[in-house]
């Protein structure tokens, strides 16, 4: 409970210094004198040409999408990691392997699959 | 917090004092690496300003802060501001929970005619039971930053960097939670604390429910039950941290700076500490998982203490102190060995082509690091049976 | 007398319902995907809160690290800027809209305050720690719900297979109207 | 009286219930009144995570650990859900060039 109050503290501390930084960072430099060409997003020289939509590959949102299931499997994976040494000792290891034997099978083969399927092909 | 003043006001301390340090450690990583990289090359790197070059930092940092103000047309100005902040955090909040020495015991004292203590002071920011878990959810809140970038630049490069950046990002978090498993395997813990008492001493372990003990000088370290994790987690790491040979999303030829393009001056240095951060917290679950952390080799914190005490006529809380000050560096130490070896491998191998790199991450890492978690938990239950 | 823990989870509601609001609220999605991810962090901390802190620490993995960056990134994808009429229209269905709504939250607002006599009811003797609070959890998990437990398993395979074939589909819509 | 006050602040299990329930009329307003699919999307997970809150609490002032396994599972539906839900509203957006819940009718095998 302690420990919650000292993140969101923390998270406070840092969030400041961050504002404070820029803040005083935006006072002292020189006051900017504004031209059209300054205000250009960098394009290597060249003047801006602002295209309607910026061609992105639909893989970034493939490979987020297969993060995400494949996250989840790892989470599940580690409360059985933090007690499987202990039901070792006590003797069932055994059921709890095989547990997550079958889990981690249905995990390869998702993964195969995305493999053999080339959804993790970039080119 | 505590439960009276004193407690109370040394905690709010630490919490400052560990992000200074975070903080601090960038312009001399940022030295270490342009000397380092001059060293690798040949060259002479920053040798003007003050001795070795050290005051270049400080120079630099000036230079930053008086920078002029821009914002690109079109950029959607709140996003644009928040992206640097928003950077800093993960690694300030994951540093703070890491235990940077054994805790410290302040026996009761007299003080303003009031009796204090005993207290016991951690030498972290705030102890979590759940450490492991923690750490990994806050760093996996760097995204943010780099998206809010790359969307509020309002800049192509920057976006596609930006999209790059998370993507990579997302693919290695998959193999460095699952390298991660092994070490949960091993330990059986999420407590950093209890994760590093059980590598001390000499190496043992249990075969066949027979104990194997090692010679003394061999440390009880993470790295030799899971050397395979130890290399996953390594290089899983360096692309958390977008350093080469994982830098794509900064890849100058392609993307001229990646999500960071549009920033310059203080905003920029942001970004910085933040990478910087994310290496130093890397570093030291490196150090923590598979090195001992602050123990040292053949010197347990017990008797390391116990030694102290015989050799010193400090009181107990001197003796405590003393203690945690020697392993802090041990630490240290080993924090600086592994910050080096970042800083080593980005001048000496090149990068990859963003296929590889995915390729790398999905095809070969993520199946390794399965694999690893297979053969620990069949070890172990092979291991431990009668 | 209130405590800090109190003071922590009132700053934590206040900032999960601002959160909340700003997310149903907000005319450009990407700060709504923001917002949200502040809500799902704030929520995290209320989890911690109730001291629980391995669930808290899945939260922020999976849906600050993983759902809310999906979200984020798709709407990055399609450049999705502010939108000119984000609400639904219509004056009458939406004053019955927002009534259902408020029925519905007075119905479950009603329900707490008449369980009047565990509104002011003590919490029971903490839990355990954290560590054992995880392997108890860990325990339930993979003896009373090991099954539900498979079934989660067979599920992922099947969206992971089911959401790359779904990327994958080029026609199988109407031609566009109007 | 400042003592009945401090009573009904001090928080207990009703607060974080009545939290819950305003966030979870906060996600269904979302889905009522947005039309574009991905901020309905978002209402749900607004919708599920005030129910996690529920479960958490209960589990929490009851000492019955069930109640975080259930959220365990909440989540993993959770972020299949909206896996499968995005996957839909990048096909509505390649055909229309907008995400508006309207043109989900158009959706077929």
């Amino acid at each position: 409970m302690n420990a919650l109050f000292a993140v969101i503290l923390l998270a406070i501390i840092v969030v400041t210094f961050g504002a404070l930084l820029l803040v005083v960072s935006g006072m002292l430099g020189p006051k900017r004198q504004p031209s059209p060409v300054k205000d250009m997003p960098y394009e290597s020289g060249l003047p801006g040409q602002e295209t309607k939509d910026t061609k992105v590959s639909v893989k970034f949102y493939l490979t987020a999408i297969l993060f995400i299931i494949f996250d989840i499997e790892i989470v599940f994976m580690y409360p059985w990691a933090v007690t499987y040494l202990d039901s070792v000792k006590a003797g069932t290891g055994g059921y709890l392997l095989g547990a997550m034997g079958i889990f981690i099978a249905l995990f390869v083969i998702g993964l195969i699959w995305e493999i053999k399927s080339k959804a993790l092909e970039w080119d | 917090m505590g439960v009276d003043a004193f407690e109370i006001v040394i905690n709010v301390v630490k919490l400052l004092v560990i992000f200074l340090m975070m903080i601090q450690a960038v312009p001399i990583l940022v030295w270490v690496e342009r000397r380092g990289s001059a060293f690798i090359q040949n060259r002479f790197g920053p040798n003007r300003v003050g001795p070795l070059g050290l005051l270049q930092l400080l120079a630099d940092a000036v230079k930053f802060l008086f920078k002029e103000e821009f914002l690109p047309r079109k950029a959607v100005r709140f996003l644009y501001y928040a992206a640097p902040v928003m950077a800093l955090v993960p690694g300030a909040l994951a540093l703070a929970a890491i235990p940077l020495g054994p805790p410290i015991e302040v026996s009761a004292f007299e003080l303003f005619g009031q009796r204090w203590g005993p207290y016991v002071f951690k030498l972290q920011g705030y102890d979590i039971g759940v450490g492991i878990v923690f750490i990994l959810g806050v760093s996996s809140l760097g995204a943010y930053g780099l998206l809010m970038a790359g969307w509020g630049s309002a800049s192509k490069y920057s976006l596609l960097g930006a999209l790059r950046a998370s993507a990579q990002m997302i693919s290695y978090e998959l193999a460095l939670g699952l390298s991660l498993v092994g070490i949960l395997l091993v330990y059986g813990t999420f407590n950093f604390y209890e994760i590093i008492a059980q590598q001390q001493g000499p190496l043992s372990f249990s075969w066949f429910g027979r104990e194997v003990v090692g010679p003394w000088w061999l440390p009880n370290w993470g790295v030799f039950y899971n050397p395979v994790g130890m290399i996953l987690f390594a290089a899983s790491t360096f692309a958390e941290a977008n350093r080469l040979p994982f830098d794509l999303p900064e890849a100058e030829g392609e993307l001229v700076a990646g999500f960071h393009t549009e920033y310059g001056g203080f905003k920029m240095l942001m970004f910085y500490i933040g990478e910087y951060g994310h290496m130093i917290v890397a570093s030291s679950l490196l150090a923590i998982f598979y090195f001992g952390g602050y123990g040292i080799p053949g010197l347990p914190v017990e008797v390391l203490e116990a030694k102290i005490a015989a050799g010193t006529s400090l009181g107990p809380t001197g003796v405590s102190v003393l203690t945690s000050v020697v392993s802090h560096l041990a630490l240290l130490v080993k924090l600086g060995l592994f910050l080096w070896i970042f800083i080593w491998v980005r001048w000496t191998l090149p990068r990859f082509r963003y296929d590889q790199l995915m390729d790398l991450g999905w095809k070969s890492m993520l199946p390794w690091a399965l694999a690893n978690v297979v053969v620990t938990a069949v070890w172990l239950l092979l291991a431990n049976s009668k | 007398m209130l405590e800090l823990a109190d003071y922590t989870f009132y700053f934590l509601a206040l900032v999960t319902l601002v959160g909340g609001i700003a997310v149903i609220t907000a005319q450009n999605p990407i700060y709504s995907a923001l917002w949200l991810a502040l809500t799902m962090v704030s929520v995290a901390g209320v989890f911690v809160s109730l001291d629980a802190w391995f669930v808290a620490g899945v939260q922020l993995i999976v849906y600050a690290g993983a759902v809310m960056v999906l979200f984020v990134m798709v709407i990055m994808l399609f450049d999705l800027r502010r939108e000119t009429n984000a609400f639904s229209r219509g004056m009458v269905s939406g004053f019955l809209k927002l009534a259902s709504a408020g029925i519905f939250l007075g119905l479950i607002g009603g329900s707490i305050y008449n369980s009047a006599e565990t509104v002011f009811a003590p919490p029971p003797a903490e839990l355990e720690k954290t560590a054992d609070a995880t392997k108890a959890l860990a325990n339930t998990l993979f003896t009373k719900y090991i099954f539900s437990f498979e079934v989660i398993g067979v599920l992922l395979l099947v969206i992971a297979i089911g959401a790359v074939t779904l990327s994958r589909v080029q026609g199988g819509t109407h031609a566009k109207h109007d | 009286m400042p003592n009945t006050i401090d009573t009904i602040l001090k928080v207990s299990l009703n607060h974080y219930l009545v939290l819950s329930a305003v966030l979870f009329t906060l996600g269904v307003l979302g889905v009522l009144l947005r039309k574009n699919v991905i901020v309905i999307l978002m209402s749900i997970e607004l919708m599920l995570n005030a129910v996690n809150v529920t479960f958490i609490a209960f589990s929490r002032y009851s000492g019955n650990i069930d109640g975080q396994v259930m959220v365990f599972f909440v989540m993993t539906i959770a972020a299949a859900e909206a896996a499968v839900g995005l996957a839909l509203a990048v096909l509505i957006f390649r055909r229309f060039k907008e995400i508006n819940i309207r043109y989900f009718e158009h959706l077929r095998g």
